[in-house]
């Protein structure tokens, strides 16, 4: 029987001793007429090497397509030796560290996360994590919410260069707390928000303001000029990051010019650049950083430094007075289970890459795009959507539908980008295209030939029906 | 030793990224980080050591018997593991074009399919990342459902005082009151309590059950009349499955809303905390409103049904597809299981723990429900040796760690005193119990006896007993170099 | 730089310790005449993002066609466990237990190994393993020859049904030491050796037969009637065997009706199919098992089980007298490095089947085997070529030249078995078809269609040839 | 506990092999196991735990620093190892034809050609599984050679009294006689003893330069010329380029034919034993002996050589292409390094031995060559202390094992007496040495003050010392069930 160890005669032995004749008497305080039949639409079980059959069947069919698309999910190089070690049983099957003495494994890494985390941020408190990057939004406008005492609005301004996934999901967790968020549109120029246009949304209250860097196109928030005009309203920043762009990019715990409340108050993204594979969605990481004043305000699990009965350095949840199984109906957030696992990967990432490492990365991955889109934009038809500088994606406009090209690319083993014709309607035939530092030389030449085909042959299309008609 | 003590300045040993920087001259001097960040600087040698030493600290499934109450600590198949990481998977895009995507949306649309089977519910969601999200989802879909009807006075949500912290706490992030109802002796719902609690501001009951008590809720019908009839809609906290799986569907009990912790039924690694999911299903009248993305069937192939399929729907839980690596482990360990595996499972997790239990009682232990049976799990409470002996459920557990025992959940549910909430999973040889239960009637012995040994427990661990207050007074949360 | 972890500042502390000025100095011992050039046809270094989009381009170079093949190496199902323990670090990472208190894990390990592997062969004593079938095999004539002390000669009889290879390797390596290994060809009806021709080339004075089971045509000789003679004879009995394939045959141990003298002497064979995956040719390992009185005069490692010094059981490596580390020129073997991690995939491998699982693997191997020899025989043209018994591989005669069939299936994605006709010319056009547990019904239609269609394609060609002609 | 000791009659947990039996009514009775092996009786969680926790009784690279001498026992980098067991590798059966088989075979001949480079050599084959069996393919061809010539008398090989115990070992089962050189006090081989004993009967000398006393042969040229004069042939035993790769190579030095343990040199894993890799090259005058399989390239093409290809070669090792998991990794690892890397490799494993030599000298421990450079190991004899303190070099060994670090190789070489042979390798940092620095200086001053500590050591293992002798004289090799 898969998975369960029993012996007829142990079956006989354990039943003696609980005084039931059988195992279906163990069942006798379930009423008759509610006992289940067959569950006949589930298959029956497969030996592993039939569900090895199967799931590598299945894998198969997925795409091998070179990837150009970015989007909220990166295809990064991950040192095999991350996952190798993460899955280790002592890892992998462990839960979530109650018995301290005997998870000092897993709090240790929370704790070298935490650190690092803030490192990267430069903020001053760190969570144990969150479940994604979308939902750590969410959680960190709710914090903002209880944190923001000298503000009653329920107010957050929110960018629409933020992915738009992000704010869908952050509207779903929020909307039952009467919190209201603002949409600030983009300077059509620039791709960035504007300080005009968030002064036009901003009433005289405003809780928080949501800024992300970079920007769903890939562009450069004024991240310092807004941080500082909201910390003289009262108004706390919410910075969402790309934490591997933040090794290059000034981070949220720098942002404004004015020394004295210099710094996002809360900062949430999604933690999948650093370790996580693309695994159609998941499991990823949200990160969720503060200040030190907020630290009380963090949802989720948070590990302290402490010491043993003999003064002996160790590891233990701390402030555990904020979490549901303290707190229930108080408590700041209803997250029990968060993304462990992943956070262990991403630990262990981020101290084989090094901060050298990472930041080596992040510069290829802008480089590259750099390329991509100096040999796209040499082609008929197709330009940059916005002007000045982009981390590792861009906006492209070309002349015909964007599910047309994507389409004709990946039936050139190309993943071209994502299409953003449904969110953003007012760019056009607009597509975002992105390289990390996977993408070499070849590939990005691989996309510029095969764009070049599919838009020349597009245009023969076009010349042909013209000529028809 | 923390990884940052073994970093040395200018190290830099693996060839894990570009040797050079490359430029990043086109973006404006003012955005660029100006102080790289302050990670470890080690080798990769010593990266590997230092975690591979790290995790030879943690007590696991993989090492020890580890039977946490409400937390189905059972094997994980590794070929679930192995399987779900196949490069085909990990290397897929969120965003790919859904066909050429089939293999992952197949696996997607049979996971629904079998959830909607073993629960008896009529559409099933896996958006959330946990039973939390889960929990979050359902009562959102509730708040949906009613306002969708205009009924939008109901903002109460009743909950047992059994009840996992979770179900209170998600009732109030979704802007719902919560009133509690509170437990009999015998582990069922004071029904007399819910009846007068009921009423038209009454948006829902969540209820688990079996319960956290460990017992089955013997009044179920009744209690989905009295909800029912009073307007409410019943949640089921599925977190744990384990112990009706194939031998009682929510469903069928009238339940309205479920989630189910993969992480736990359906055997999806813990991995020290998560990730989980906590797949959501409902009956026929709350469909419209489950959470995105979803996966449907049209002939031979799969799509993810959006917004505009399901414009009523709650909205979307995170970026892209819940956590999608532990859904495929869940799909194989279902695969693996099938229809009869499943009923197995209930039957041998019920076994283990009515074989503990009976043990506990022959071994003089008091337990918290003792006329019963049990279902995946039961409770013991140490309330008497407390008071004799002056050791608390904590020191109990302590020094089951120095015996080679992760401690069952202590002082959960919190309304049986000085409690271990003991939950064996079917996958444990009776060896693993019956090592167990010697090692809990020591202890006991040792209460007796000898209870300093309790108090000073454990010895043999990493570290000794650790000072959860000085921690949480004098916060250090994270390493800010050596001083 | 990749695997060095010394910053220049280290560099420079340890070259003030040692008292030299650079680490060049450190080779001034070195004639400078003598000294390397760059290595140009290295090629330069390669970041682990590079070197793993090389390697998974090689990877996917190779074939994915469905494996009939067998001849030695089989494609078995592994649980995913096995690998997965296996490759833990301190699995992988550590060495040879010298210091058996920091080793206990490898030791008991062994330990069980050579419990398991005693049980399999039903032989008294297994050492911790050899490099592979073949090579283990020349150890077991090596052997031999130093254990017969009654025998002079140095004959070893050795069927022509015993594995080419097998044959190969050993003549390599026992002909430095003046030892005869004498061919018996086998009996054309039945495909295994008759104890008649086994008699015709037996002189007064044979040290050893060797007596693989089943043999390399998948035949099952007739070992009880052949190692009752040897015995009488004073000729010790070298059993090579499958060790998946004697959970259903009998094993070594019991081979004989002779209850006095009964069991071979000396097991080798292949570890491969219990757990070790084809890849290419290896990691495998070689089994060596022997009776409890020939043990002095076995190679490589053995572990023994003892105590420490508070009384409490411990393992360590034992009889290291016959080694060549102490005993050097006089050693059994100059065997040092073994296979121990796939041994220790085997072990777990084992564990987690069982003898109950393993026995229905090969039986299924069997009936598979049997189910594909019966579809491939209904075509015209295709026919057994022995009578008899097979365990999982058949030998199958065809019409038209080999090696032109098997290419033909191979592009019908079929790697459809072994060619025998360099290695066994008198059997004509024949190929030996193999069929383990991972064949399924679909499978085994397919290369019945598969072969069909080859052979209709193949006559047409034929008959359109001599039309033209 | 024994894994059997786990083992319950009847249990099988694991969907690992088809529920039910086929027939196999097909063969004959007689030919058919009687009794079923007596394997354990285990569920998949058992095994898993057992042998995990097994795991972590071992010290390993991956946990502790393991200076072991002249084993090697550097960093394997994690990505050697996933990346040679991509499927498109594990499932390549070793029959498959060449032209399906192209991407292996363009490993195998990158990795000749690389070795070929790096050593010096005309030639290699990657048949050898070990360095023992590379040993035997080159005393094999060094015997073909001769009798190529018709040059029948030369029957014995030469081997320096410092050698490994292979190169004895295998001349002789090589069908050679041995004679031993002696080595002088400064560590190189004594060149007059050399003189005197070469002469018709010799058919080779064995070399290792560096040798196992961690110093370089400065004679080389002359031994190769004296050797050479007398027609025989020069024998690399390259076990380990660490301390030359890059710096001098074998072919330059004179050497006729060498061997290479990819597991030292080139970082595949010990495994716990093994397996390994003895690659073998040969100058251009023993080509047409060289071992087989070889892979050559044609064209585009890659394809495997075979005898009738070579017809004087040796022949084969093994049944297939000796270890190519083996030969993966160490492929992996050198396009890693690369060209610069392998020199960086030899500069550093250099720079941390005699870094440690220095070290150990100013901590007052006695170096069994004091005025010499380190190549990459050193020895560090113990007799003093073993005189004066009644301690031993084993002791010292265990003591270490309880400080958290492996022993050095004790007791080899043969002829230095209570000694350590210590060899850091190029992968680990200056922290790891000092500490190890910091361990042994402690050990010494426990022997001069409290010996018993040495001889009671280890005390934090799994176990304390193991009695040898009675394993050796009550042997107890295999379990055979609870008596
Ligand atoms: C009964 C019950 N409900 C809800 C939860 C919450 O699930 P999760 O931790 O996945 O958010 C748990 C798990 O801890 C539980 O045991
Ligand atoms: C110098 C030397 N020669 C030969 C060998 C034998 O190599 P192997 O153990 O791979 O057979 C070794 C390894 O132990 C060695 O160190």
């Amino acid at each position: 029987m898969p998975f369960i160890p029993h012996t007829e005669q142990e079956i006989t032995q354990m039943l003696q001793t609980i005084g039931a004749d059988s195992i279906e008497d163990l069942f006798d305080e379930i009423p008759t007429h509610l006992r289940a039949a067959v569950l006949s639409a589930v298959p029956t079980g497969m030996t592993e090497m039939e569900v090895s059959r199967l799931m590598r069947q299945r894998a198969e069919k997925n795409t091998k397509a070179l990837c150009f698309l970015g989007a909220g999910a990166y295809q990064h190089h991950i040192p095999a030796a991350v996952w190798e070690i993460t899955t280790r049983g002592e890892f992998y099957s462990a839960y979530t560290p109650y018995q301290a003495e005997a998870s000092q494994g897993t709090l240790q890494l929370t704790y070298e996360y935490q650190s690092m985390m803030t490192a990267l941020t430069a903020m001053d408190v760190s969570n144990a994590s969150m479940y994604d990057g979308a939902s750590s939004l969410a959680e960190a406008i709710l914090m903002a919410v209880r944190a923001n005492r000298k503000s009653k609005s329920r107010k957050i301004l929110i960018p629409t260069t933020v992915n738009p996934v992000y704010r869908q999901t952050a509207h779903t967790i929020v909307k039952g707390q009467q919190i209201d968020l603002v949409e600030v549109p983009y300077d059509k120029a620039t791709g960035t928000v504007t300080l005009d246009q968030i002064k036009q949304q901003a009433e005289a209250d405003i809780t928080a303001i949501v800024l992300q860097q970079p920007n769903f196109f890939g562009c450069l928030e004024a991240v310092d000029e807004i941080t500082d005009w909201a910390h003289e309203n009262n108004i706390l920043v919410i910075a969402a990051v790309n934490p591997l762009a933040i090794t290059v990019l000034n981070p949220p715990g720098e942002w404004g010019l004015d020394e004295a409340s210099k710094g996002a108050d809360i900062a949430c993204g999604d933690g999948q650049p650093l370790g996580a594979p693309m695994s159609a969605g998941g499991p990823y990481y949200g990160l969720l950083c503060c200040k030190q004043a907020l630290v009380r305000q963090m949802p989720g699990r948070i590990v302290g430094r402490t010491v043993d009965l003999d003064g002996k350095e160790g590891f233990v949840l701390t402030l555990q007075a904020r979490e549901q199984h303290i707190r229930r109906s108080k408590a700041t957030s209803n997250i029990c289970t968060n993304q462990g696992l992943v956070v262990t990967a991403s630990t262990i990432h981020m101290a084989i890459m090094g901060a050298k490492g990472l930041e080596n990365t992040a510069a290829a991955c802008h480089q590259n795009n750099n390329n991509l889109v100096v040999q796209l934009c040499a082609i008929a038809d197709v330009k940059k959507a916005f002007a000045g500088a982009h981390f590792h994606e861009t906006v492209l406009q070309l002349e015909v539908p964007a599910q047309q090209v994507l389409k004709a690319l990946m039936q050139k083993g190309i993943l071209g980008g994502f299409d953003l014709s449904l969110d953003y309607p007012e760019l056009g035939h607009a597509i975002l295209v992105c390289t990390t530092e996977m993408r070499n030389e070849d590939d990005i030449a691989a996309y510029a030939k095969a764009m070049q085909e599919v838009l020349a042959q597009t245009a023969n299309n076009v010349a042909s029906l013209q000529e028809s008609a | 030793m923390l990884i940052f003590e073994h970093s040395s300045h200018g190290r830099n040993g693996a060839p894990q990224s570009p040797v050079e920087k490359a430029s990043v001259s086109a973006i404006p001097e003012s955005l660029l980080r100006k102080n790289r960040a302050a990670l470890p600087e080690v080798s990769e040698l010593q990266a590997v050591r230092h975690y591979t030493r790290l995790s030879q600290k943690n007590f696991s499934i993989d090492t020890q018997f580890y039977p946490l109450g409400s937390c189905t600590m059972k094997y994980n198949p590794r070929a679930c593991n192995t399987l779900a990481m196949l490069p085909g998977f990990l290397n897929a895009h969120p965003l790919t074009p859904d066909e050429q995507n089939q293999g992952f949306l197949a696996c997607m649309f049979d996971l629904q399919s079998m959830l909607c089977e073993a629960t008896g519910m009529a559409a099933f969601s896996l958006a959330p990342m946990a039973g939390a999200q889960g929990e979050f989802a359902g009562v959102a879909m509730i708040d949906a459902y009613h306002k969708s009807r205009g009924d939008e006075e109901r903002r109460e949500i009743l909950v047992p005082d059994a009840a996992h912290g979770t179900n209170p706490a998600t009732a109030v992030m979704c802007g719902f009151s919560v009133k509690e109802i509170p437990t009999l002796d015998n582990g069922d719902v004071d029904l007399d309590a819910l009846k007068q609690a009921v009423g038209p501001q009454t948006a829902g009951l969540m209820l688990t059950n079996p319960s956290t008590l460990g017992v089955f809720e013997r009044n179920i019908e009744e209690i989905a009349k009295v909800v029912h009839q009073a307007g409410g809609l019943l949640y089921y906290d599925g977190a744990n499955l384990n112990a009706i799986l194939g031998k009682i569907r929510p469903g069928d009990m009238g339940f309205d809303v479920i989630h189910s912790n993969l992480h736990k039924t359906f055997s999806t690694p813990h991995g020290g905390g998560g990730p989980g999911s906590g797949a959501v299903g409902v009956a026929e009248r709350l469909i419209p409103f489950l959470p995105l993305p979803m996966v449907t069937q049209e002939g031979e192939q799969y799509r993810y049904l959006t917004a505009k399929d399901c414009p009523q729907s709650i909205g979307r839980l995170s970026a892209f597809m819940g956590n999608p690596g532990v859904l495929l482990r869940a799909y194989i360990y279902m695969r693996f299981l099938g229809r009869e595996g499943m009923v197995r499972v209930a039957e041998f997790a019920t076994l283990n723990a009515n074989y503990m239990m009976a043990e506990a009682r022959r071994r003089g232990f008091t337990l918290a429900i003792d006329s019963r049976r049990a279902s995946h799990e039961f409770i013991i409470t140490l309330k008497n040796e407390a008071r004799k002996y002056h050791v608390s459920a904590m020191d109990f557990a302590k020094r089951l760690l120095d015996l080679g025992y992760h401690a069952p959940t202590t002082y959960f549910p919190l309304l049986v005193p000085e409690c271990l909430l003991i939950e064996p999973t079917e996958s444990e040889a009776k060896e693993a119990l019956d090592g167990f239960m010697d090692a809990l009637e020591q202890i006991k012995q040792e209460a007796e006896t000898n209870p300093e040994i309790l108090h000073a427990a454990p010895q043999t661990l990493p570290v000794k007993r650790l000072d959860e207050v000085r921690a949480a007074k004098q916060l250090d949360l994270a390493y800010r170099g050596s001083e």
